[in-house]
This record gives C-alpha cells, structure tokens and sequence, in this order.
C-alpha cells in the first residue's frame, strides 16, 4: 500500500464534475483528495491538481477563457515545473490548461456544433507515460465524453511536433482501435482526445475517466489512468 | 415619480385578463378602487398559472397522502422519505408557451425554474427529465421547435451539471401550433434541512439574491394564460434569455445557506416574479411582507413598481433570514460571486404593502392573492360537457383490413416518429454527470445510484395524449399505468409520482371535460397504484384558433430499488441464448395504436381496456423476478406492441457500445395476427431469463395470477417470429435482420435533431 | 467578390449574461473603468459580386432568416 | 463614456465549424452565390472616458489577454 497520493480538485464558479473527480480518487481508488477553491493560494502540498470538467463560468466567452485569470493559476507554473507533480485537466478542465497556455493548441466548437455525451473508444498511443503506464500500448478504452467544445485544434507545426515527441495520450478510434473519421466525434485534428506537455507531468483530456470507474456505469477503463499516475508516484 | 391611478377601464382590464365579475370582486376587497400598480398584481396573481383558479376544485381528487409522503402539493416541491436520513424531492413544470414562441430560451428557462423549485427546499437536484410533444416532423415549423428546444434543455441543464437521463418525444398534428415542453427535477435532500418558502417572523428582513430585475416577460402569467393569437406571438417582451451560470452559482449558494442554516424560508421567484414569491411565502406563514422597490437591484433605467414587480426575470430568488443573520448571509453569496440585498421585510398585518420612494404604492391582503377559500379568490365552477367528437370515436375492428405484407409494417412503424429512436436527443444531453446514472437513456426508466446508500432510484415520465383525446378517463389511467410500469421495469417499486396538465382553454366545457375526466382517471389509478400525487403543475390555453392540443397529462414517476445488492434491469437483451417470456395476455386490441395510425391512418379508439389488478401483479412480477435475480432483462408493451417492443430488446442496447442481439420467437394463437403484433394490450412485458431459472419465474407469475408464456430465446443476428396458427394457412413468418431494422429505428427522428 | 459585415447584438433590455460575465471578470482583472460588455455576433460573408441592390436584399434577408433570432437580437450590416 | 468596438475573428487557416455550418445551411436555403461565412464576435465595451491613448492601450490589452484566443483568432477595434 504505502502513503496515499495527495490530490486536489480545483473548484472554479461553474465547475460541475469536481465531485466526480473526488469521488473517483478518494471514494473509489482510496487516495487522498480535497476541493481547491479557486481563489486559493495554497497548491504546494498537493501531488496532482485535477481540473475537473464543467463549464468555468459559464462556458462564456469560450471554454476556459476566465477560469485561467483566477487566483489559483497564480502558481500553476511554478507548481508545474516542480519535480513530482502534476495536473490533470479533464474536459473544461483540458480548456483551462489550453487556454492557460500550460498545453498547445485551442478547442474549438464539435464539428456538429452540438453538445455530445457519450461512450466513445480511445486508443493509448503512448503507454510509457505517467498517465498510461498501466495500459498496454495501442489498449482501446471505453470512456465517455461529454462536451461541445472538444474539436482539438493545433497548427501544422505544434501537431508535428506532438506527434515526433509521442505527446499524444488518446486518439479517437472505434471499438477495435482504428482510428476513423467517423470516430472523431468531434472533428478533433489527427483524431486527438488527449495531450501531454513536454515534460510530460500535465495531462489534458476530453473523455471523463472519473465517470468509467464502476461497471455499473459502463465501463471501468477510466481508473488505468489515475492507477497509472499513482503507480507512477508511489515508484519515483 | 408615475401617476399609477389611472382610470380602469374595459380596455386596461381586458389587457390584463380580468373579468368584469373579478374586478369588482377587488373593488370588494380593497373598498376602493386599485391603482394600476396594484391592478397588475391582481391579474398575475389571479391568473391561471399561479392562482389555479379552474383547476383547483378538481385537483382535490388526487390521492395526496401516504406512508412515503413527507411533503404533498403546497410547496415549491414535494418531498418523499427513503427510510434513510435523506428525502427525494421532485416536481415537474411546463413551459410551453415561452418554448413555442423561442424554443431555445424557452426550454432552457423551463429548465432553471424547475431547478429553483427543487433547490429551494434545501434538495440537490440529481436528475432533469424532459416531456415533449411536437407537431408534424415533416414540417419545418416542428424541425425548428425541436432543434430549439434539444439545444435549449442541453445548454441548460448541462452547464448546471445535472444529468438530464430520460425522457419523452412525442409527435401529432394536434400539437402543430402549441408543442409542449415539460421538464421534472429530482432532488436529495437531508431531511433535517428540508426549507419551505415561508417568511415567518415580523421583523425578519426579506432579501433578494441572484439576477438583476430587467423588463423581462412583464406579463408573463397573464401571457402564459392566454391563447397563442398572432397578436400575442409579437409581444416578444415576454421572452426572458436564460444565464444557467447564474443558476449554477445561486444553487451552491441557496445549498451553503441552507447548509449552515442561515435562512428561515427561501422561495424562487417564477410567474409572477417578486409578487407571486413574496405574497406566498407572507401566506404560509400567516404574515405579510413589505417591499421597498427602490431597493430592488434593477437591471434598466427607470423601471417602475408595476415593471419591477411583474417582471419574470430568470435566475432570481427571494429568502427570509433571522434578523442579524444578514451579513452571514452575503458574505456566503459574496464567495459565489453574488450579492444578497435587503428589499424588505416580514410584517405582523397580513398585508402585501409596497414602497416606492417612501410611498406605498401597492397594501394588498395577501390572502385576496393567494388563498382560494378566500371568498372573493376567483375560484372558478366550471362544467363540463362531454364533447361531440367522443360519440363516434371507436372503430369497429372487423372494418380494420389486416395487412398481407407485415414486415414492412414493422419495418414503417420503427421509424416512425413516435417509435423511433431518440438517441440525437439524450445525446445532446449530459446523461452521466454525478456519476449515479446506471441506466442511461434508452431503457423504461432511467435509474439513478444513491452513493453510500442501499437505495436506487428510478424514474420514468410518460403520457399518451392520443389515448386521452380518445378517452379521457382511460387516458389519464394509463399515463399514470405507463409510468409505474416503466419504473418497476427497472426492478423497482413505484413510490409516488408528479404530473403536468398539458390541456386547452378551460372555459371551455368540453375541454373541461377531458380535464376533469382525465384528472379522475389518473386519481382513479394513483389510489389503486398506492403512488399519491406529491407535486405538479397545470398548464391550461395550450391551444390556438385552429385547434386545441390532445389533452395530455404528463406523468413523472419516481420508485425505489432498495437492498444491498442493488439489484435492476434493463430492457434489452443482454446475452444470447437466454429464454424470451411474455408476462401478460394478448388480446384483440388495435384501437388507439400507433399501428392504427400509422399503417391505417386512423386515430380512433377504442383505448386498450386497463384491469388495475392486472397491472399490480404484472409490476410486482417483474420486481420481484429482478430483486431474487432471475429475470435478466425487462421491457414493457407500449407504443407499437408486442413486435416493436422485441425489436427494441434487441437493439437498443447498442446504443451504449453493447452488442445488438437478435431473437428467434414463436407465437401462438389464433387472434388477429396485427393486433397479436402490433396492438397495444396493456399490463404485459417482454423479460428473459436463464433456462434453468425459467420454473421459478413462472411460480412467481402464477403466484401474481400472470401468465407466463415462453415465447422464444435471445441470439444470432436477425429477429424472426414465427406466427403459428391451427390453421396452417394462416401462419406467419417475420425474418428481419438486426442492422437494418436498426438503421431504420434510428433514421426516424435522429436526422431532424 | 462582394463581402459583407454582419452584426448581431441583443436587443435593448435583453439580458445578455455573457457580457455581464466578461465584465465582471475584466472588473476582477483589475480593469476598474469597464462600466458595460456585451457580446454579439461579427459575421463575415463573401459572396458572389453582382447588383449591389440585390445582394443588400439577399443580406437582409439572410439576417432576418437565419443570422439573427429576431426574438432577442437584432442586427446591421454593410457591404463592401 | 466612452465605447470601444471589438472585432474578433478566426485567423485563416482554422477551419471554423460554426461558419461551414451557416454557409451549407445557406446553399441548401437557396442562396446559391455565398461563397464564404465567418463567424466571429463583436463586442462592445463601455468605458470611462479618460485619456484616448489609455483607453486604446487598455482594450488593445483586454483582447491579447482575455477576448481573443490568439492561438486562433485576431482582433481589431475603434474607440468611440
Ligand atoms: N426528450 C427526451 N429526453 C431524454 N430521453 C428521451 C427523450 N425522448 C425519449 N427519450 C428516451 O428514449 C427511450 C424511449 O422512450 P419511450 O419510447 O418514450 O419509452 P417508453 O415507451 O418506455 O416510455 C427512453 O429511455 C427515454 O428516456
Ligand atoms: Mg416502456
């Protein structure tokens, strides 16, 4: 067993996933976990900040476009360049971090310009992550999504990039992992469900593995990424 | 400062929709003449939306008690009780008028004001469910309405983050002018903390949180009373835009308060805005309020009393404190972002006494706004006469040519709007936030996981106005039949339910007819069903000069799955290989049917005869057959029958990423071979089991006097029945493969959302 | 090519809660003089050249139509 | 008061959903000769009036850092 991972889950106004984010690590995976509010200060003791999805102050704007002014991401560099921690953004929570400029790239709105929620089938294209490393590579994950803005878009150059240094964490694909227009949901570039930063300690996705952790839900996929994470921590 | 003593005249009066008889029933109350201020809080009042004055003497019939019943009809929501410390609160509410005039904004406003009646009683909505009825599809008036209105209940509900996780949609010509959005919120609320909207305590100050007070909807009840006409479609004021931000912040906000018992009584500010809000909340509690307007945090220029205190702006809500709790109670709105502002206070006279720079502009008695045995309240005694088109209604079943070619009559109804699949709608809707949605859309019911406790809910909302229209009585029976039905589906027993009226204009006697036979039919069966009325809301004028909408009484049905093991079902078949039972008996009913409409065109009855013994003993199989793990799968016998609903098993379980599985059946019997298919007999499900535990599931039917028929096993990829009759010559063969009916089921309605 | 400028604002007295959102975050970033924000929509179209008279009409027309919802917002525009 | 007038609009090169979606709904009502829609924000902003350079230095400000994502769009305003 050993020591519990610390986890915080930063609550902005309009953040709607945060007590699923809690649930899934302290209820579920038995870890330590607690709500940041937004305008605290004090992230240092965390190990892992999870920013949950929902619509930060109403979605308005765009998705993440305030969230990013707030207090606590005063600290969020400093926080992220530290040796040991890191950050998960998950759906809205993937936006703040775009639009914080902590990952490349912008979401913009799904290719139907309507709000999809659904189970949807990710491929793990990088396994030798923090985040993956418990799932085999090329593993299908069933993992629903829920959002309207989750077209990822990058440039040429930000996309190649991700591609030559293996930041790519998820990739739409349907059932039996081929990657196929009619996959991405969302019109997302290169099928792209989640990302990673160079140093490889942030991760945003727009799947919510916090609601694939039971299979009275649908599926249990999600938890191989928070085991990752606390497999890789408890390691280092 | 505005004159508001203007004449009354026939003009002003008719524009506020009063009654010569009620005007000078005001004259009475006041001993003087109103003022144009006080003229317009009689009107909203006394409007149909808030004063219920048709409907109230029928409304009585409804059973409104029992074991479970910790809050009935009264509140802003009524309340179960789970046996645990926990209570389940929940309310439905139409928002139709606003919908057909901006379907966006009105779908997603219908969706904040029913969020607000829950969380006001201190409830954590859990669930949003949603009723719809729309014209033609082929049109594009109805394309527009729909698309409207998905978009408008997502964009809401969503950002709230409440899952919205079922529903209904339902299509016919009847609702062409006027389609109907109906929306229900389920809450959890800790029963020590349950609030009510009582300003109790003279001195007490009355404070206003949430939106800012635009010009938005002045009017709104009295709108909302009156029929669609051309005229009233251009008085677009009437339309509020809807900030479901702001309904996310006052949530967490009215629960923190609530929480840290902060507040007295705390009351949403709906029709009727600050009137209706701080005049029922003054009732409750045998007080009154004064409001100072000028205190009243406005969003325009120069608004006047009359304008502030009509005006429906969304997003707002009225709360009563201990005094000296007032600066707990804004530093907790200040951490949301929000302010609270004291605009009054609770009085010992029971009077509804405004302000406006330092004069009194409105001193009302609050019981002449509020209470319906006030004997000046305009309570209406309206009679109803049977309508003429009632007489020759029924088809006899032998002019009813059988179809030669049923495939494709299976093949025409699964795409067909009202049995089509409705996945680009629920799609739209976030269905899994909170984590406790277990059945997801496209099951009879949803159901909904109680985390750290041996509880599940599930719920349904039904409604077959077209089984109304063609018998009033039997229709609101069956709304409320279907429902339960769909509940216990899922393994549970049915607890209580609210309802929405969706009817036309009442003073119309044969439309009072339809309302009051109805609401006998749905109390008729809610008493033998053991599930009281909680909560509900009538919407009346739902018609337009053409025509009136069928009378639809819309059913939100809420049960309990209780027990460590947790133990549900869901409609589709889960493996291959297991056994296919019909629970229920099969009868010569095609009257009132989809079929009927669809392949014959008719809309005729007679409506499926209901046997309320029946129906118990069917719900209490499945329940039980669920509980000791034996059936694995149950769907009831709707819209479409028999055939329709074993397509469904098959394929619905699809949409979730699980395999579509199809079915070899064999009927016998020697009825007509479409109403054995497509008749739509009521009190039956489809459920499969293992073989091996096929004996006990027959014990159990008997034991409920059921008949049990093994019909047939799960498997393959194609759904054949073969129809067996004595005489060979009759026999028939259905053999359908899986893909294709199901790219039919979803073409139906999923390419117009 | 023609292109026209299209606005779409809410009407006078129309609740717009995304400006109001803005503004208080802008008011919270330190931006103390921001007294209003309300956000419309800016659109953008080409389309082919021709009778100036006739496209004004096609404009408008689209606007009405589609662009704006007359319930809420109203709208202007010009070509170049 | 002052009144600034904010454009924000996609760089080109991002394929920007909303305005494909305006523009094939265009062609199917008919409107066969549009060729092209963008669909961008405008934004009005109300302001305290003050010193005109310090005005335009604080909206130029406001769009880099919160109205326009830069990564995607661009901006451009008049001062009133
Ligand atoms: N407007 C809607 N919103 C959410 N779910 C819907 C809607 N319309 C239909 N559904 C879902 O589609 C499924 C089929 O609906 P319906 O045919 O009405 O079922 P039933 O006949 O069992 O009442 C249900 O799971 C229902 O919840
Ligand atoms: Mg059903």
């Amino acid at each position: 067993m050993g020591k519990k991972i610390k986890f915080g889950v930063v609550v902005f106004p309009g953040s709607n996933c945060d007590a699923d984010c809690l649930w899934a690590v302290r209820d579920i995976l038995n870890q330590d976990a607690e709500f940041i509010w937004h305008e605290s200060k004090n992230i240092k003791k965390y190990d892992c900040l999870i920013f949950p999805g929902g619509f930060s102050y109403g979605d308005y704007l765009r998705s993440g476009a305030i969230a990013r002014f707030s207090k606590v991401m005063e600290s969020i560099n400093e926080f992220a360049n530290k040796k040991n921690k890191f950050i998960i953004g998950i759906c809205n929570g993937f936006q703040i971090l775009l639009e914080a400029g902590l990952l490349p790239g912008t979401m913009l709105h799904n290719k139907n310009l309507k709000f999809i929620c659904e189970y949807v089938n990710v491929i793990v294209e990088n396994n030798e992550t923090p985040f993956t490393n418990k799932c085999e590579k090329g593993q299908v994950l069933k993992i629903p999504v829920a959002h309207g803005e989750g077209n990822y878009f990058c440039d040429e150059r930000t996309l190649n990039t991700l591609i030559a240094t293996e930041k790519i964490a998820f990739r739409y694909c349907d059932i039996n992992g081929n990657i196929t227009d009619e996959a991405n949901i969302n019109g997302s570039v290169y099928n792209i469900a989640g990302i990673m930063n160079t140093k490889e300690n942030i991760l945003g996705m727009m799947p919510h593995p916090e609601r694939a952790m039971i299979k009275d839900l649908g599926s249990e996929d999600g938890k191989l990424i928070w085991e990752s994470l606390i497999n890789y921590i408890k390691k280092s | 400062m505005q004159n508001y003593n203007v004449e009354i005249t026939d003009e002003i009066l008719k524009e506020h929709n009063l009654k010569k008889e009620e005007y000078e029933n005001i004259l009475k109350i006041l001993g003087r003449k109103p003022n144009i201020v006080e003229l317009g809080v009689f009107s909203a009042m006394w409007s149909e939306h808030c004063s219920y004055k048709h409907s109230k003497p029928v409304l009585k019939k409804f059973p409104t008690k029992g074991k479970y019943v910790l809050q009935g009809p009264g509140e802003n929501a009524g309340i179960i009780d789970t046996g645990f410390d926990i209570g389940v609160a929940f309310k439905i509410e139409s928002h139709n008028h606003p919908s057909s005039v901006e379907p966006f904004q009105g779908a997603a406003t219908g969706v904040g004001g029913i969020l607000r009646d829950i969380f006001t009683m201190g409830a954590r909505p859990v669930a949003i469910l949603d009723s719809l009825r729309f014209g033609n599809l082929n049109t594009f008036k109805t394309q527009h309405l729909l698309k409207g209105v998905v978009s408008g209940i997502a964009f809401y509900g969503n950002c709230v983050g409440v899952p919205t996780v079922a529903g209904e949609t339902f299509f016919e010509d009847a609702y062409q002018d006027n389609c109907l959005v109906n929306a229900m919120t389920i809450g959890i609320v800790n029963k020590k903390k349950i609030k009510k909207g009582i300003a109790k305590g003279p001195g007490n100050p009355v404070m206003y949180i949430g939106a800012l007070t635009g010009r938005d909807g002045i009017h709104g009840a009295s709108f909302a009373s009156a029929e669609l006409t051309e005229e009233n479609q251009k008085r677009r004021s009437s339309v509020q835009v809807a900030d479901p931000f702001m309904e996310k912040l006052l949530l967490e906000a009215t629960l923190e308060l609530i929480d840290k018992n902060l507040i007295i009584g705390i009351q949403d500010m709906g029709a009727a805005g600050l009137t209706s809000s701080s005049s029922e909340m003054a009732y409750r509690a045998g007080t009154g309020v004064e409001i100072d307007i000028d205190k009243v945090p406005k969003r325009e220029l120069n608004m006047n009393a009359y304008e502030v205190l009509l005006s429906e702006s969304q997003e707002r809500m009225l709360l009563v404190c201990k005094k000296g709790n007032e600066k707990k109670v804004e530093k907790i709105l200040k951490k949301w972002g929000l302010h609270a502002v004291k605009i009054g206070r609770v009085i010992k006279e029971q009077q509804f006494r405004i302000y406006e720079k330092g004069k009194i502009v409105a001193d009302i008695p609050v019981r002449a706004l509020t209470d319906s045995n006030y004997k000046y309240f305009p309570l209406k005694k309206q009679k109803g006469v049977k309508p003429a088109y009632l007489k020759d209604i029924n088809i006899k079943i032998d002019d009813i040519k059988i179809p030669e070619d049923l495939e494709s009559v299976l093949k025409k109804l699964i795409s067909s709007p009202n049995i089509a699949c409705k996945s680009n709608i629920w799609r739209q809707y976030d269905h899994m936030v909170q984590t406790n949605t277990f059945t997801l859309p496209g099951s009879d019911s949803a159901v909904i996981n109680i985390k750290d406790k041996d509880l599940m809910i599930a719920t349904s909302v039904d409604g077959n106005g077209r089984y109304v229209y063609l018998d009033p009585f039997l229709g609101g029976m069956a709304a409320v039949v279907e429902a339960a039905r769909n509940v216990s589906m899922s393994g549970a027993q049915p607890v209580a339910f609210t309802n929405c009226l969706n009817f036309g204009n009442p003073e119309d006697p044969e439309i009072f007819y339809q309302f009051k036979k109805a609401v006998e039919g749905m109390a008729y069966a809610a008493k033998k069903l053991n599930t009281p009325v909680i909560s509900g809301n009538v919407s009346f004028y739902n018609e337009s000069p053409e025509n009136a909408i069928y009378p639809t009484p819309v059913v939100g049905m809420v049960g309990y799955i209780k027990g460590k093991n947790k133990r549900y079902a869901k409609q589709y078949f889960k493996n291959e290989g297991d056994i296919i039972v019909l629970l229920g008996e099969i009868k010569e009913e095609i009257g009132a049917s989809e079929y009927l409409k669809e392949i014959h065109n008719l809309i005729k009855g007679p409506v499926p005869a209901i046997d309320l013994k029946r129906e118990i003993n069917l719900q209490k199989t499945c329940v039980e057959g669920i509980k000791k793990e034996i059936i694995i799968s149950a769907h009831d016998i709707s819209k479409g029958g028999l055939a329709i609903a074993l397509v469904e098993c098959c394929i619905s379980g699809s949409l979730h990423g699980n395999k579509a599985i199809g079915a070899y059946i064999e009927l016998q019997s020697d009825i007509r071979v479409d109403a054995l298919l497509f008749g739509e007999t009521q009190s039956r499900a489809i459920v499969t089991v293992k073989r091996e535990n096929l004996l006990k599931l027959k014990r159990i039917a008997s034991k409920n006097k059921i008949i049990a028929t093994e019909i047939g096993k799960t498997g393959g990829n194609r759904l054949i029945i073969n129809i067996d009759w004595a005489s060979k010559k009759y026999s028939k063969k259905l053999n359908i493969d899986i893909d294709e009916i199901k790219k039919l089921w979803m073409s139906g309605v999923n390419e117009y959302v | 090519m023609a292109k026209a400028k299209v606005y779409v604002t809410f009407k006078d007295g129309v609740l717009e809660p995304q400006g109001k959102t803005v503004n208080a975050a802008l008011l919270k970033m330190g931006y103390k003089n921001i007294k209003d924000v309300r956000i419309g929509k800016f659109i953008e179209i080409e389309i082919e050249n021709g009778d100036k008279k006739k496209i004004k009409k096609e404009i408008d027309e689209i606007c009405d139509r589609l662009l704006a919802n007359p319930n809420i917002e109203k709208y202007d525009f010009e070509i170049e």
